[in-house]
């Protein structure tokens, strides 16, 4: 129990983290970018939403085997595998929740307006700067957003992490499947309690967030 | 609309799908099969599922049923025995013995999760027999079913696992060996009658007894209980 | 070559921009020209903002831009006081400050911060959020924030437009002081003749995408072929050398030419160079030098030209004798025939003294 | 798989056009609402996230079963159960999808600002009348990003529905529980089928909704 | 009562608003003062974009709001045209001209704005975006669309501060004449005192959140306790009546009082009344009448007293003799020295002619 509570934060925490350094400048770009090509991007970042979780998963399961794209790599490296792994659950879990992070960045970007970059630029901010000192605060409602549904979406998430994962203790064993087992196996009890113990849990570190957010926008706005 | 409404156990699904046409060509009651895993469909049926039927994974689901009321007491019976089979892939890797599971010559070894599926916990009594529980603990990887088991072995993330029989038949090729009966209790599927009156139900249930009903679970893998007579309509 | 040297040409749908000009290394350069004539347009080019379809562009004799090469706006070291201020509505007053200061990248920089600080009255506002500015509030930081980048180039766009002519009159002194102590050159869009005349001493002249004249202010001003001279706020632009104060009247006496004027308040030290501005409303003609009268500076001229203006109205081009210097003179066509103005007619130039203000030099 | 498909089509577009007649107002009020209680909503709305799909969908089994806070309700209208039924799954994938609707939609509304709304209100533009024709217009990046999550998660999703569904064909037999009985049978082949198919499906809806909104955008801004 | 009657009492950090006043019901009241001073949060309550801690606002009597009621902003049949444009980014020009139509409710809708749409210009510009048009073209949208939603008040914050001068003058005369003929009252903030005297009648003269002084534009205009006469740009305002034409000068002949005027230009028919604006910084004294000078109007006055202005600059108030009118003139204090002048004595007013300018009546 202790392990897989340890386990779903840590792949939680990771997966968001991820997300923020490759969602928040994907969302960026695709902001800005008018043409045909991010568009097709912006479509195609939305599709591992549109398969099942555990279908999603078996392709995972098949792309990061050693059968996969990725296995002359991997061999290189001495591994066979990526499933079964604490790293294949993370990007399993990267894949899934891309979409709740690019989405709602990229809405938030877009608001941000040409006028703050060229404020920006005439006050020698080149490209990154402008990003981290002007973008990124000005989006920061939708980056947040993003955030939070990566957060507790990686957190629910089960079809995938079932299926790459191998339901190992200590390794790819999350809450999500403890309370998906109790179900199975008739143990209505241990799943209520786990269930109340993450809905509780997830609510105090959603409104802290967005509290927090608020109180961010509220004094510099 | 379907006239009956079976709910089978997923790995059964395919099976029970050529169980419904046979019965269908015979007695034009058409019949609509819904798959799930055992723990969903016994859930799902103690809250008011409209399902006629259960064809269980497991003896225990079926039996729980009864004694809850949800199922017609003394409607239960073992419509297929399931046959654990361990295998790779790997043409060689398998001697038609369990001697591969002494060695270090794999890394992931799938079985079905012992806890909710017949299949797993099977496959840990025959390594509680073999004596390797404790030494392949942490090579065991856990699928929530058979089928995902059965996954993991036939994408190669795994190199080997214990599988059903019955699955064999979309293996293709490989090595197996295939586990004596005695190292482990017998995988009972059971099945059982939900609703009381209903008449097609007991029809198919005596379908799946009959030796038409018998022949077609035996042809994807599957053994059966012995019977001596072909069997009467336990409903009467 | 020294100072601006620009030339952009640009299509749009319905608007057709082609623009050359130079502008001096130093001092303000005014751009007038009416709404939608593309002022905003130019400057945005300038800066970096809009790439033309053809573009060439330098400053000091340094290329910013040609057929092959472009600076990025954020490469060149331009200030930019945008029309609508555009503070970064995420930080606060001081914050905005900051952005500017941290990237202009000069040792002095903490001290001049205070500087503007206090010079654009900004103390009590660093810790307010930009939504709760004033118009005029959120100008006045625009201005400042720009200044704090340490630019090399200031382009201003319309930065007085949403201020009053209080708040104007405390800016524009520290900015014209600024300007001549950064010895920068400025480029300051307005369509409000006073304050470019004010300003500038420089100007370029825009009218539908093109630049219509360019060239020193005064020059500009009293030429009676352009636009300026017909506009009712026109003025003539004097050269004139501080020569002595009166202090009980607080007065101050100015040489221009072979001519003593005199002007209220004190306007610098002896021997300064000063410009002064003439509106042509201001200047009234009479035949003969009256006595007992409040206006307190009459000088001899010799009409050049009448311009008639419609309206019963007529521009008269005046030489202030002895100089080569132009005034104008707005009268009336009745008047012209009562006292028979006419091309080499001498005549006695009436300028209110309150009329006289002083110039950017 | 043909009455699979109509059905899956059927819930994704139900369950979208109930979520925007639901969840956009929602957002909007919680773009303008800065109280505690908007905060507690905010954060309410995320948590169906955090629980796996099949044990939101077991939760769900219950409360809409004959034993839940519904029954007395239903049973007044002769249904035992919203279980197993058309309806119920829309129900499930309503509340699961919920936060992919207000979120986007929230911070779309959250950046229109007050002073379109101050001009709106001088115009006589009652607050109904403001919502509809300068809120939402000025939000509608949100709102079409809300509502592309939400049919594509709709679409995907299969854990919910398969628990509250009870995967009977032609009634709550949608294309992910088709392709996910597919996988669990070793039938691959269909697998893959379905599973392209449903994708080349959903990327040119994403795509097309993406380029309608850009040109619509592009026209009016 | 009829008119405006408002009262509202506000607090926030570092502000405190107090204000209190009464408009007449037609006509233009300007409302004047300098940045901060709470002009447009003053607008704003009267709109009900605000809400003041303490309110009583009522128009032609009918209250709006008082400590029990608040009448919602989109109830108040107010037109609002903000500092800054604020047109729908999501609708083009004709989309934000419609909007406002559509909600007036009028029958004339349609024909009234083709009408408001060829005095402003906007045809050209009907399918534009908003984020395509220049400041001035926003403008000029957003005073249109304002007018467009048939309101019973007008309030208009700087509505011209982002217009050159050109397009004020195409606008002004329009904007006079619709409010005239719409018989509605305006509330017209600016901090440009040329453009509130041409423009408004009554005056509301604001300074740090209360308002200093309220009354007809004539009256505060001349009062030399207020600070407005002591503004540069302060001017008396003179009733007049139109009493001929001179064609061929294109003069106007005007009776003020006992005295015959001439200013240029066709400015109505005989017997029409008219008010006049005469800037203290246009009128010169002289102590006996002067010929032969281009100067056409020369009055005969009383000086009523001398106020010191500071940097040897006095304001002197004079009686137009026959009249109880007042006019201002700003001369130095050596004038005043050389000149003698003191309350009681009788000096001729020089004022240009040019210098007049008609008044909103
Ligand atoms: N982004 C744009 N897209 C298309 N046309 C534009 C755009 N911005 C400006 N224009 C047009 O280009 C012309 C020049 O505009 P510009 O803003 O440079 O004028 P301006 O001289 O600054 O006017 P103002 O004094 O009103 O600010 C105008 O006709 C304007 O409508
Ligand atoms: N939203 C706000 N929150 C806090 N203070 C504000 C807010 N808006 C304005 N103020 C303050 O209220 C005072 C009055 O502001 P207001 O905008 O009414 O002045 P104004 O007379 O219109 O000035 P300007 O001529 O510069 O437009 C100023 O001190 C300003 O800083
Ligand atoms: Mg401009
Ligand atoms: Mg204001």
């Amino acid at each position: 129990m202790v392990e897989a509570i340890v386990l779903t934060l840590q792949l939680a925490s990771l997966t968001t983290l991820i997300l923020l350094i490759v969602g928040v400048p994907l969302g960026f770009w695709l902001a800005r970018d008018t043409g045909i090509i991010a568009s097709v991007v912006s479509a195609l970042v939305a599709l591992p939403l549109v398969l099942p979780p555990t279908v999603l998963g078996f392709y995972l399961l098949i792309g990061l085997g050693p059968n996969g794209p990725l296995a002359p790599m991997l061999a290189a490296t001495g591994i066979r595998t990526l499933a079964f792994s604490f790293p294949g659950l993370v990007i399993g879990s990267v894949l899934f929740s891309l979409p709740f992070m690019v989405q709602p960045a990229r809405n938030g970007f877009a608001g941000v307006g040409r006028e703050a970059f060229e404020a920006a630029a005439t006050l020698r901010a080149g490209p990154l700067d402008s990003f981290f000192s002007v973008a990124l605060p000005l989006a920061r409602g939708g980056v947040v957003t993003g955030a939070i549904l990566s957060f507790a979406h990686t957190i629910g998430e089960f079809g995938v992490v079932l299926m790459i994962g191998g339901n190992i203790p200590g390794e790819t064993r999350v809450l999500s499947i403890a309370i998906f087992d109790a179900v199975e196996q008739g143990d209505w009890g241990a799943a209520h309690q786990m269930s109340a113990g993450l809905l509780a849990f997830a609510f105090v570190v959603i409104l802290t967030t967005t509290l927090i957010e608020k109180r961010a926008g509220g004094r510099a706005r | 609309a379907a006239d009956l409404r079976v709910a089978v156990a997923a790995n059964f699904g395919a099976p029970a799908q050529q169980l419904a046409e046979a019965f269908e060509a015979e007695t034009g009651t058409r019949v609509a099969i819904s798959t799930g895993s055992s723990g969903a469909l016994f859930a799902q049926i103690t809250q008011g599922a409209p399902f006629a039927i259960l064809l269980s994974a497991d003896e225990a689901r079926p039996k729980a049923l009864v004694d809850q009321g949800f199922a017609v007491k003394g409607s239960q019976f073992t419509y297929a025995l399931g046959r654990l089979v361990l295998w790779s892939p790997d043409a060689e890797l398998i001697d038609s013995s369990p001697a591969i599971l002494e060695t270090d010559r794999f890394s992931h070894l799938a079985i079905a999760n012992p806890q909710t599926a017949p299949y797993g916990a099977a496959a840990m009594e025959v390594l509680g027999a073999l004596g390797l529980e404790e030494e392949l603990a942490v090579r065991i990887v856990t699928g929530e079913s058979i089928a995902q088991a059965f996954g993991f072995v036939q994408s190669g993330n795994a190199e080997l696992g214990f599988i059903a029989s019955s699955q064999l038949a979309t293996a293709g090729g490989g090595s197996i060996w295939i586990v004596p009966e005695e190292l482990h209790a017998p995988i009972r599927q059971d099945a059982v009658l939900l609703e009381a009156g209903n008449d097609d139900a007991k029809a198919f249930l005596d379908f799946l007894r009959s030796s038409k009903g018998r022949e077609i679970v035996a042809q994807f893998g599957y053994g059966l209980v012995e019977t001596t007579q072909p069997a009467p309509s336990i409903y009467g | 070559m020294n100072g601006i040297d620009a030339h952009f040409r640009l299509k749009r749908r319905g608007f057709m921009l082609d623009a050359k000009f130079t502008a001096p290394s130093s001092g303000v350069t005014g751009l007038f020209g009416p709404s939608g004539s593309g002022k905003t347009t130019l400057l945005r080019m300038i800066a970096g903002l809009e790439r033309p379809d053809k573009g060439w562009l330098t400053l000091d004799g340094k290329v910013w831009q040609d057929d092959g090469r472009f600076t990025r706006a954020f490469r060149r070291p331009v200030g930019y006081v945008f029309q609508d201020a555009r503070l970064f509505a995420h930080l606060s007053v001081a914050g905005n400050l900051r952005f500017a200061l941290r990237r202009a990248g000069a040792k002095e920089a903490s001290t001049q911060g205070d500087e503007v600080v206090a010079q654009f009255g900004l103390g009590p506002l660093l810790e307010r959020r930009i939504d709760g500015l004033s118009g005029g509030e959120r100008q006045r930081v625009a201005i400042a924030r720009a200044l704090l980048s340490h630019p090399r180039l200031l382009l201003m766009d319309e930065p007085l437009a949403s201020l009053d002519r209080d708040a104007k009159r405390d800016i524009l002194p520290y900015l014209e002081a600024l300007v001549r102590r950064a010895d920068i050159p400025v480029l300051y869009v307005s369509h409000d003749l006073d304050e470019i005349e004010r300003f500038a001493d420089h100007l370029v002249l825009m009218d539908q995408g093109r630049v219509l004249a360019a060239g020193p202010m005064a020059e500009l001003a009293a030429d009676p072929e352009l636009l300026l001279a017909r506009d009712p706020d026109a003025a003539a632009l004097l050269d004139a050398e501080i020569i002595g104060h009166d202090a009980g009247y607080q007065l101050t006496a100015c040489r221009v030419g072979p001519h003593t004027l005199l002007l209220p308040g004190t306007l610098g030290m002896p021997g300064a160079a000063r410009r002064l501005r003439v509106r042509a409303s201001d200047v009234s003609l009479s035949l003969a030098r009256a006595a007992n009268t409040s206006i307190l500076n009459i000088l001899p001229c010799r009409i050049e030209a009448l311009e008639p203006l419609g309206a019963g109205q007529v521009l008269v081009v005046l030489t202030l004798a002895g100089t080569k210097m132009r005034l104008l003179s707005r009268v009336t066509t009745r008047s012209r025939d009562a006292l028979a103005l006419a091309t080499g007619v001498t005549v006695q130039a009436q300028i209110k003294g309150m009329a006289l203000v002083e110039a950017a030099s």
